[in-house]
């Protein structure tokens, strides 16, 4: 299954970029994909536990189960006003 | 990105935020404005450019909003922009009419506040040696939370 | 009364006190305007008529810029309104800028507050029914003291 | 020695006027100038402790020495803002 990894803020600098295609298992989860980003991108890795990640308007839980070609944002620690 | 939009392209204007008449049941009115400075932990910043992601960011202004109007009485309206900004130029606006100074007061500091820890917007500072970075941040928190 | 005082004539214009350029060390701006509200203490109210002792209150608003200032290391602008205002309109204003949030809203919050204790200056208000009465107020207290 | 008094706000209801005229002793003090008001206006008499005396842009203290045909106002609790 393809799911496409959208990078924002800092988190495309820990990836080396701004979209990011993973090839993940049936029934993958978001924690699966959030697994596999870890293993390739170890800045990432490092701050993976201030990550969260959203699908459309909503930050979604570590065990949502992904679609094929849904697209998944990254949310890195937020820093407007 | 509508001109209705919570998110708007490049700086935005206070006195716009302003215009709406005060209802007449109100008789405070509070607003907060974020600006760019011109320095940051020592370094010569030239400007700040705002990234968001739109459909969520959006979705959590209206809810500071919402959120903010029921704990404080209050009604409130939040602004933000997104992309290039220049020092001196606003990137928040915050106004809040209330029956009293103080809800007015508490709701609009409660909502800066708020965002700043809620909405997925990331600051990519622009410093005089040409250098970029985006600021470290707080992890997301959602607006009940805060 | 000259335009350059913080007593003027008539319903204040927020937007106007907003115009000056954010100085570029500054990040945060906090405004407050209190405004006429249509009723008070259950009494349908259609208007206030604002007298104020003039040379005294000129001094002690400009007291409160200073002081505001020092205390706080913002920059603080107060105006207030004399003579008949409407439901809605504007009797004071007061505007900080200032280097972060936390300082403006502090300065804006300990202006106003001070203003109300400090400035002489009377609400009569007028009500639906023709009435019209000076409101019960605080004695009257130095800027210091406050 | 004759001093006129400006009332302010509500004590223009205490006196029924805006300005009043006194006449006082030589060496009268503002003290003196509010005692001679409360005398005549019983409303003021009630609010004497809450009311201050401002000459020019100052308030000034009790014991403050008037001169002939000194303006004084009459500051009685303020409701600004």
């Amino acid at each position: 299954m393809r799911v496409t990894v959208e990078c924002y803020g800092a988190s495309q600098r820990w990836c080396g970029a701004e979209l990011v295609s993973l090839d993940l298992g049936e029934t993958a989860t978001v924690a699966d994909a959030l697994g596999r980003l870890a293993e390739r991108y170890p800045e990432l890795a490092l701050r993976r536990d201030t990550v969260a990640v959203a699908i459309g308007d909503e930050i979604v839980a570590a065990g949502r189960t992904l679609a094929e070609d849904e697209r998944i944002a990254l949310i890195p620690p937020v820093s407007g006003g | 990105m509508s001109a209705s939009s919570r998110l708007r392209q490049g700086a935005l204007n206070v006195a716009e935020w302003l215009a709406q008449p005060m209802p007449s049941h109100c008789g405070g009115l509070a607003v907060f404005a974020g600006t760019v400075r011109d320095v940051h932990e020592g370094r010569a910043v030239t400007g700040i450019n705002y990234h968001a992601h739109t459909a969520l960011a959006e979705r959590r202004l209206a809810e500071i909003e919402a959120e903010a109007a029921q704990r404080f009485g209050a009604e409130v309206r939040v602004a933000h922009a997104v992309g290039e900004l220049k020092v001196g130029e606003a990137s928040v606006v915050i106004v809040v009419r209330a029956g009293h100074r103080a809800e007015a007061f508490a709701a609009c500091r409660w909502s800066i506040d708020t965002l700043k820890q809620t909405v997925p917007i990331w600051k990519e500072e622009r410093y005089a040696d040409g250098a970029a970075r985006f600021l470290d941040g707080t992890p997301i928190k959602t607006v009940k939370e805060s």
